[in-house]
């Protein structure tokens, strides 16, 4: 019986890609411009090209990459091409895949979301439990407090703040970049230390400016917690205050904030967008962003369809797995 | 451990000899709300003895769950403990502090509280939340002795020991009320308070229920206060009533003193507005309307409803008379047979 | 052909939620006939969860019925178009069980009285429609000054479902369900209610379906009687007959669980402790 | 698929640890790697995806370099190349004897005839255009001598297309390798491919890219250069980083070079590390000057901007001084020639035919009730909003830009035409260079990539066989779409002659008059490369004071290798 | 049988005065500082704006009309930029423009979830499902993209603030619209509804009158929502290059700043107005949802 469920959860899953490469596929050629043309035109501003006819270029290229083909045509090409997880290749850095982009890219992001994204997710809702936790002390109360306002803040003012602040000034931190210039990267501790290093501050800035709004959701269910009769039960058993607070209200509270997980991975990684621009981390977002820049058709495609499966996917994880934490919804 | 917890229940007179476990002294409790102060709790004082069931009945609002609160000092802003003590077995509970009290509820009074469906953490097993209960109060106690203990309370309830393993919404309503019991009682308090653990239960549940809990209190001897208002429950299974009308104790008397004979005229239109096998299609409600604590009316708070209403308990309030047998009554009839 | 309503076999199934594959069926070939001129009340017991309220729920056209039907005038209420859509609504009311979830938070309780006097134009005048919500709620020993105005959560439960009850007066309906409307309040206003009720009935000729697990009241308020077990009627009859002597072995352990206020009449020697009371009864 | 995507690598990673250099022999050039080229293309041929830019032209060598700041050519591979006679009809080259390929086989006639081959027949290759209208055929006369013949006199195709300077020329390519190849255009190179270059290519990644020296140069032994000091080049990549944290890099010795500053950052720079110098040392406006002056073009053809009256009275309302005095600290930057203001074409300017056209065409004035005036005669008026209007619209002055090099003097450009009663806004967007080649928009912010030695190149940027029609696209520079015969004629007979004959001269002023008097677009500012050079590990940046070999001192230049090769040690640790 | 008749009460006031709407408002801010504060703020803001707008000139928020690079001094209280504006001016002009935007994608963005989240919950059947299905596949979808590329293709001067508010709008409905569902899912189960069916109130009315209301907070906070992506999506749309640039809306002056190196520049001044500016707005919203949460809760609310 759970196979009509896995099997409805698996189309839809369908589904989404589908419409998600659709959407992908035809709004960026809704707009006139040229993606080509473009790079050429980057290339010729930069001074790689004497005055010529690229003209003549831009066909080839378009004959190259099919894209003088009908639209439809082209569409089904790509469609085919995705069941393949085949994005084609990129314009910019032919003869590179877009998958080739992607697998080089997203070990960083992958790594930087991973560890911001699990570390704001612990303390925010920790703040945010105590901040909404009648109990606790009133200086912790406080301590949620800057980091809602923190959330106003956009996360290139505060990456160019850490940067100016603790990298340049105090030099605590490196200004950027994967790993420190000149090391090939290798298998060995140093290495891994060096990056993690160069990861402290992109990641800084991107916890410190999503710590809020997991403040602000937990805040919300830890209000419409506070008045549930098992946490009042609970006090009535003489507990200490640690322990309602940990098992009762906060393994509660945190059920329903682990389904806004999937989706505030879909806004972090914007984030990350221009985070790893800053600290000129080689991640999925710059790649994207100079894609986008640039407008590279299959790489913008490829990595929005990257992400967006990745999201879709973990939303459909997330489904499946929330009735394990969850004994309510448990299956009988 | 004191005495009452050790005795066996064998002898409610002898237990009663003992003195009362518990004793409650003008106790008071002002809720400030935004639209006045509203005193929820009028100097309430009584005494129970160890191994009795007490029955508190009273309109909705009179203040039966405050009162139950107030004793486990669990009143809650906007309310506020205005003053009065609560002794139990020679400890004021007013007086130790936030710590002391934390460890005195459950193991010296206990709470069963009135919604018993949503008192239990749904995401927990049912055995981890009466674990943790005991290892809140005592610290030392063993992984054996825990479960022991666990295991005893759940067959005091009548419930099958496999229910430790089980979520919340695996339960039917009256299994939760009786987990919600088995709660109250693993540390033997000398107080169990149930606030209306059967109203929302069908009558035969509710029979379940009743016969737990005085099995129950037959093992502990435990004093026990059931708040509710189905008067054929207090009936059916309570030794003493208290009456309660606008957050003050009216009337405390045995129950059959209550049914044959109620003194306060509020208890007299309270018993005759009961169905009986007899009475079939009879209606007596007590006219009137409950007074609104905000705005008490002067003197005694039942006389713009009282069909006996003097000039007297117009103007002045009521104190409470100790009739022959222990018998409580706040009226100003009874002024002079005290 | 004047039955007012008529109930046909009606089954009703839930499917729990979307992850179970489990049924519940809730109501099992319900039958039930109220004749129009013959006006009655009649109580439905039974255990929580033996299908009371979705009995009511049925008959208020909330819920369709899985199989059979349910007719309004000889009318099935799902096809119900129009003016006599409006009619069944105007003449059908109830009192649910819940008081508190009646009430809209976001309006003070007048506006429980107020929409309906409204809607169903009973009122010529803001005067008039204020001098009948008045009368309503004296009926149910409300002082109305006490209660308009206020918001339902600054009062009391008693308060909350004397005010449904008043707005079953003031509708003056021609079918009445009453879901549980007393078990909140204690005795002495529970007295109260029914009387109202009883007199609603008396003087109006409403038919009343009341709805409750409380033995006790019914057998003060009720002419006749249906015992529910899980959806199925195990017994049906006078009221006096079957709370007097009691057939269905399981509508003995309800009559005999009735903690009667009464110190010589105790609980019966039924022992229901035998385990979780999942002793199966059968219709 | 095609052999390029099958060959390309997708990384570069040293087979063994590479040896260590230590930061004193290192020396660490910030600027984009890899995303706008692909890894391994190293190729000049591989199209599209090579850039001489990145390093890559630390691997290739040309024929000849161009010092342009002392105004001679740099010999190279070649020793010679010369014009055999003076209507520029032929060219004969010599190689040096000692040239050699990192495989250590010779470079020779060979290879030269199979690059001049290449351009002139791969109509991928970005110099085909030239050979086409240019080159009838290349000629080996020996193993170390070619000879060029031309279809009609090519007085600038040695300078133009066999020199290398700034970022154009070509590089000599290998004949053998390539040609045993089965499309040049899809072979990358990667590492295996031999070069002339000092420099071999050992890592390369989207972050980084490393090159370390090869001590069997032959330039070295041919007495072209010392022994160069620098024995690793790695280039750091900083796309997309903001340029206050690359200043903050370079401030803190991290990088001894890096792309380019803004004239906000510059200062600071050197306020903030004593030991970094700028091509003007630590004076304003340290930079030199590139060869790329911008102006604001105007698409001649769109309305109103085909209306002269209308360009002129925009040229009006530009106030070069404010621009020197906001950006600039005063230097005077802000410029009134479509060409950058090289010792040669200073001398150009400085002719009396030159002073007297701009005195009677007075292209640097700042008079807005002139403007005013011509507006009110092309048929504007001025709307509630102090707006020309015309029919009911106001004019499209939105200026079609690029970011990361305009984002200073675009938005003070804009201030002064709103000013002026235009209806300007940025685009600041990636489809700027779209709207630019499609002539969609009608004001464009861009350079002319052209003059260098003499003012030809960016006056035949105006001829009107490149006038395209609206929606055909413009080449490169060609935004103007200016047709003028009378112009034309002028240019067309001073294209044969060499830019020292008077003949010449007289017609370039002719031509520049016109460009003048007809406003075909708005020069607006020189345009300077402010490179800070680090000295904390390296001295001998080419520099004002120290001009070195002669060139500029962008690393990412082809004359980039002239600069690296040419650092010397400071002595830090 | 007896019958029921009230007693006439036997104290005269019996009725009890509900505090004046106002009363209750400060006093539940009273007890919610947070609100307060938000609340505060929000007012300071709105001040700030409409008592500059109506002071300053307005010319001053544009490039080359005041001396540049200015610290703060009296003359200008909040110094001018590498560009020449008067960075007070800037701000006002700024602050009320950001808003337009915030308000204007929020409100939209709102309506359109308010309407099809109703729409779809309370009518259920095929509505719902197709409403539902679309949202929940485009959520996953990153929504920059979509705006970037609609923003890159608009005539530049078509590109207003308004128009901004509209790319941003464009694609931000998904959220709400599933917020306001699921809340009119469990709404329209409560007996209220049911009740006023029973009165004979038709779908319309009852979605307006009686459900709606109820979830005034929520709306409110997918409101707070809303004009958080929008005043972020106007950032990054500056970021990269899209957008009214010439316009001082908050984003882009701090983009420009950051452009020109104002920190490493040491003209600190210029990105730190417009970002406190951004924070506050922001912040005080936050502040506000937060205060809302415990209305949306009968259960916790301090009083009676
Ligand atoms: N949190 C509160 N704020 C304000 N007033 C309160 C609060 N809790 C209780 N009250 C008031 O105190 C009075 C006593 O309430 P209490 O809950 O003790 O009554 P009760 O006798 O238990 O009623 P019921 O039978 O309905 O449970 C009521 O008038 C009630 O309105
Ligand atoms: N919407 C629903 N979905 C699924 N199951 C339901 C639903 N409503 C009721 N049920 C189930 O149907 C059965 C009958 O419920 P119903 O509410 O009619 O009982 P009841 O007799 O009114 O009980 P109570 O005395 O507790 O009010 C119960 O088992 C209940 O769990
Ligand atoms: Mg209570
Ligand atoms: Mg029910």
């Amino acid at each position: 019986m759970n196979f009509k469920l896995i099997a409805k959860r698996l189309s839809f899953l369908v589904l989404v890609i589908w419409a998600a490469s659709t959407i992908v596929f035809f709004v960026p050629r809704l707009s006139p411009r040229n993606a080509l043309r473009e790079r050429f035109a980057e290339l010729a501003r930069s001074g790689g090209f004497a005055p010529g006819d690229i003209e003549k270029l831009i066909a080839n290229m378009n004959q190259q990459f099919g894209l003088d083909k009908p639209l439809l045509e082209q569409y089904w090409t790509y469609l085919g091409n995705i069941v393949r997880m085949d994005f084609g290749y990129s314009l910019n850095r032919y003869p590179a895949t877009v998958t080739d982009i992607i697998s080089q890219a997203l070990p960083w992001t992958f790594f930087l979301l991973l560890f911001t994204t699990i570390l704001s997710f612990i303390i925010g809702n920790l703040l945010g439990a105590i901040s909404a936790w009648p109990k606790s002390p009133r200086w912790l109360r406080g301590i949620a407090t800057p980091f809602v306002l923190l959330t106003g803040v956009p996360p290139v003012i505060m990456g160019v703040l850490l940067l100016f602040f603790i990298g340049f000034r105090l030099k605590l931190l490196p200004l950027g970049g994967p790993y420190s210039i000149g090391i090939v990267p290798n298998w060995s501790w140093e290495f891994a230390l060096d990056v993690l290093r160069h990861q402290m501050l992109p990641a800084l800035a991107l916890i410190l400016g999503s710590v809020g709004g997991w403040v602000l959701s937990m805040r919300g269910m830890g209000v419409t917690i506070q008045g549930e009769d098992y946490v009042n039960f609970a006090e009535h058993k003489g507990l200490t205050g640690g322990r309602i607070f940990r098992d009762y209200y906060l393994r509660n509270t945190l059920l329903p904030q682990v389904t806004g997980l999937a989706l505030a991975l879909g806004t972090l990684v914007t984030s990350a967008l221009v985070v790893e621009q800053l600290f000129g981390l080689p991640g999925l977002g710059q790649v994207l962003n100079n894609a986008i820049r640039s407008n590279d058709f299959p790489v913008i495609y490829g990595i929005v369809l990257f992400i967006t499966i990745a999201i879709a996917v973990l939303m459909a994880v997330l489904e499946f797995i929330y009735p394990l934490l969850d004994p309510r919804v448990r299956n009988q | 451990m004191n005495l009452a917890t050790t005795e066996n229940a064998s002898s409610r007179n002898a237990a009663a000899a003992a003195g009362p476990i518990l004793r409650v002294e003008d106790l008071v409790v002002t809720y400030y709300t935004d639209l006045g102060r509203a005193r929820a709790l009028d100097n309430v004082s009584f005494t129970l003895e160890a191994g009795m069931k007490m029955g508190m009945v009273g309109e909705s609002g009179s203040g039966k769950s405050t009162l139950a609160l107030a004793m486990m000092r669990m009143i809650k802003p906007p309310g506020r403990i205005e003053g009065g003590h609560v002794w139990v077995g020679g400890t004021d509970l007013q007086s130790l502090n936030d710590e002391g009290m934390r460890k005195a509820r459950l193991s010296k009074i206990a709470y069963i509280p009135q919604g018993a469906m949503n008192s239990l953490n749904p995401v927990t097993r049912i055995g981890e939340q009466m674990v943790d209960a005991i290892k809140s109060h005592l610290s030392g106690e063993s992984r054996q002795a825990i479960n022991d203990r666990c295991v005893w309370a759940l067959k005091s309830v009548d419930l099958d020991p496999g229910v430790f393993h089980m979520y919340a919404h695996e339960l039917s309503g009256g299994m939760k009320q009786r987990v919600c019991i088995a709660i109250g009682i693993l540390l033997r308090p000398e107080v169990i308070i149930a606030d209306e653990p059967t109203s929302a239960l069908d009558v035969v549940t509710q029979r379940q229920v009743m016969e737990t809990i005085d099995k129950v209190q037959d093992e502990l001897n435990s004093a026990v206060i059931l708040i509710g208002h189905d008067m054929g429950l207090m009936a059916q299974t309570m030794d003493r009533v208290a009456v309660m009308y606008a957050g003050r104790l009216v009337e405390v008397a045995t129950v059959r003193e209550m049914f044959t004979d109620p003194k306060h005229p509020y208890s007299q239109a309270l018993i005759s507005s009961l169905p009986t096998l007899e009475n079939r299609g009879q209606f007596k409600g007590i006219p009137g309307l409950a007074p609104s604590l905000l705005r008490l009316p002067s003197g005694c708070a039942f006389h713009p409803r009282c069909p006996l209403a003097s000039d007297r308990s117009r103007s002045e309030k009521p104190k409470v008379n100790v009739l022959p047998g222990g018998r409580l009554v706040a009226c100003h009839i009874y002024d002079q047979e005290s | 052909m004047s039955n007012l309503l008529e109930i046909r076999n009606v089954t009703k199934v839930y499917q729990r939620g979307l992850l179970s594959a489990h049924a519940k069926v809730a109501l099992k070939e319900f039958n039930l006939i109220l004749p129009e001129n013959d006006p009655s009340i009649l109580t439905v017991a039974g255990e929580s969860g033996s299908g009371k309220t979705t009995l009511a729920m049925l008959v208020l056209g909330f819920i369709t019925p899985t199989t059979g039907e349910i007719l309004y005038r000889g009318k099935n209420i799902t096809t119900l178009r129009g003016a006599e859509r409006m009619a069944y609504r105007r003449e059908v009311q109830a009192v649910f069980q819940d008081p508190f979830a009646v009430f809209n938070p976001f309006y003070t309780v007048d506006h429980l009285l107020t929409v309906p006097i409204k809607q169903f134009k009973l009122a010529k005048s803001g005067k008039d429609a204020r001098n009948k919500m008045d009368e309503a709620l004296t009926a149910v020993g409300l002082r109305p000054e006490d209660v308009l105005g206020r918001f339902p959560h600054q009062l009391s439960g008693g308060q909350r479902q004397r005010i449904n009850v008043a707005r079953a007066l003031l509708l003056k309906p021609k079918l009445l369900i009453a879901d549980e409307p007393v078990s909140m309040v204690d005795a002495s206003l529970r007295a109260n209610i029914l009387e109202s009720l009883k007199n609603l009935h008396r003087d109006h000729g409403v038919t009343i379906i009341y709805i409750t697990h409380d033995l006790t009241t019914a057998y003060h308020v009720a002419d006749t009687i249906t015992v529910l077990y899980r959806g199925d009627v195990v017994e049906k009859g006078d009221v006096e007959t079957v709370i007097r002597n009691p057939q269905h072995a399981y509508t003995r352990l309800l009559v005999d669980s009735i903690p009667w206020p009464n110190l010589d009449q105790k609980w019966g020697q039924h022992s229901v402790r035998s385990k979780e009371s999942q002793a199966e009864f059968h219709a | 698929q095609s052999p390029l995507a099958a060959t390309a690598p997708k990384e570069i990673a040293p087979a063994t640890p590479l040896p260590e250099v230590p930061r004193n022999q290192t020396v660490v050039l910030g600027w984009g790697v890899a995303l706008s080229s692909p890894i391994g293309v190293t190729n000049p041929w591989a199209l599209p995806g090579y850039t001489h830019q990145e390093g890559n032209a630390f691997m290739w060598e040309p024929l000849m370099y161009f010092a342009i700041f002392k105004g001679e050519y740099v010999p190279w591979l070649a020793d010679s190349m010369e014009y055999t006679d003076d209507t520029f009809t032929a060219l004969e080259i010599k190689l040096n004897k000692d040239a050699k390929w990192s495989d250590g086989t010779p470079v020779t006639s060979k290879d030269v005839k199979f690059t001049f081959d290449g351009q002139l027949n791969n109509s991928k290759l970005p110099y085909n255009a030239h050979f086409t209208q240019f080159v009838a055929s290349t000629d080996i006369v020996d193993d170390l001598t070619v000879k060029v013949n031309f279809k009609a006199p090519a007085p600038r195709f040695k300078f133009e297309v066999l020199t290398e300077k700034f970022d154009t020329g070509i590089p000599i390519v290998p004949a053998d390798y390539l040609s045993s190849k089965p499309d040049v255009n899809m072979e990358p190179g990667s590492i295996d491919i031999p070069h002339s270059g000092p420099y071999d290519l050992k890592a390369w990644n989207g972050n980084q890219k490393i090159f370390d020296y090869r001590p069997d140069w032959w330039a070295v032994k041919a007495g072209r250069i010392a022994e160069p000091a620098v024995k690793r080049v790695i280039i750091a990549n900083i796309t997309g980083v903001s340029m206050d944290t690359v200043a903050q890099r370079v401030v803190n010795n991290e990088f001894d070079s890096a792309l380019d500053m803004r004239s906000s950052v510059i200062g600071n720079i050197l306020a903030q590390n004593p030991e970094i110098t700028t091509h003007t040392g630590s004076e304003s406006p340290f930079g030199y000057l590139d060869w790329w002056p911008n102006s604001l073009w105007m698409n001649t053809q769109l309305e109103p901007y085909s209306d002269p009256k209308v360009r002129r009275a925009m040229s009006l309302v530009i106030n070069r001084d404010v621009i020197n005095d906001i950006l600039y600290e005063g230097a005077p930057i802000a410029t009134i020639y479509p060409f950058p203001l090289y010792p040669n074409l200073q001398a150009f300017a400085d002719s009396p035919a030159v002073k007297a056209l701009e005195e009677q065409y007075q292209p640097r004035k700042f008079d807005t009730e002139e403007s005013a005036k011509l507006m009110g005669e092309a048929g504007f008026t001025l709307n509630g909003d102090g707006l020309w209007e015309k029919d009911g619209k106001t004019i499209d002055a939105t200026i079609q830009g690029f970011e990361g090099i305009h984002s200073d003097i675009v938005p003070i450009l804009v201030e002064m035409l709103r000013q002026g009663g235009f209806d300007a806004a940025i685009n600041f967007g990636p489809d700027a260079y779209q709207n630019m080649a499609d002539g969609k928009a009608g004001l464009y912010m861009f350079g002319h990539g052209a003059s260098l030695y003499d003012p030809f190149e960016a006056l035949n940027l105006f001829h009107g066989k490149y006038s395209e029609a609206i929606g055909t696209s413009a080449g490169n520079n060609r935004f103007s779409r200016y047709k003028n015969p009378e112009y034309d004629e002028i240019l067309d007979s001073i294209a044969p002659l060499s830019s020292d004959d008077p003949k010449f001269q007289e017609g370039a002023a002719k031509a520049l008059g016109i460009y003048w008097r007809d406003q075909i677009d708005i020069p607006i500012i020189q345009w300077l490369h402010r490179i800070a050079y680090n000295q904390h590990y390296w001295k001998n940046w080419p520099t004002a004071a120290n001009p070195a070999m002669g060139t500029n001192g962008a690393f990412w230049a082809h004359t980039g290798l002239l600069v690296i090769t040419s650092l010397q040690p400071s002595g830090a640790q | 049988m007896t019958t029921v008749t009230a007693t006439s009460p036997a104290t005269a006031d019996t009725s009890m005065e509900q505090p004046s709407g106002l009363t209750l408002f400060l006093r539940y801010l009273n007890r919610n500082r947070g609100l307060a504060v938000g609340v505060v703020i929000l007012i300071a803001l709105v001040l700030f704006t409409v008592i500059g707008l109506i002071t300053i000139n307005p010319k001053q928020a544009y490039p080359l009309s005041v001396a540049t690079k200015q610290p703060p001094s009296l003359k200008y209280p909040f110094g001018t930029d590498f560009f020449g504006r008067n960075l007070l001016a800037a701000m006002v002009v700024g602050m009320w423009q950001t808003a337009v935007i915030g308000v204007i994608a929020g409100g939209l963005g709102t309506l359109i979830g308010v309407v099809l989240g109703f729409t779809s919950a309370y009518f259920g059947g095929w509505i719902d499902s197709t409403i539902r299905t679309v949202c929940q596949i485009l959520t996953p979808i990153p929504v920059l993209l979509i705006q970037v590329v609609v923003a890159g293709s608009l005539d530049k001067r078509d590109v207003t603030i308004f128009t901004m508010a509209l790319i941003v709008v464009m694609l931000a409905w998904m959220g709400p619209t599933l917020v306001i569902r699921a809340q009119v899912l469990t709404m329209k189960e409560r007996q209220f509804v049911s009740v006023a069916k029973l009165s004979g109130v038709g779908d319309i009315a009852i979605i307006f009158k009686e459900i709606l209301p109820n979830l005034l907070p929520f709306i409110a906070a997918a409101f707070v929502g809303q004009v958080f992506s929008a005043v972020f999506a106007s950032f990054y749309l500056a970021v990269l290059g899209l957008g009214p640039l010439r316009e001082p809306l908050l984003g882009n002056i701090i983009w420009a700043a950051q452009l020109q190196g104002a920190f490493f520049n040491g003209w600190w001044w210029w990105p730190i107005a417009p970002s406190i500016g951004m924070i506050l707005i922001l912040a005080s919203l936050a502040l506000i949802n937060m205060g809302l949460d415990e209305l949306a809760n009968p259960r916790v609310r301090k009083t009676e």
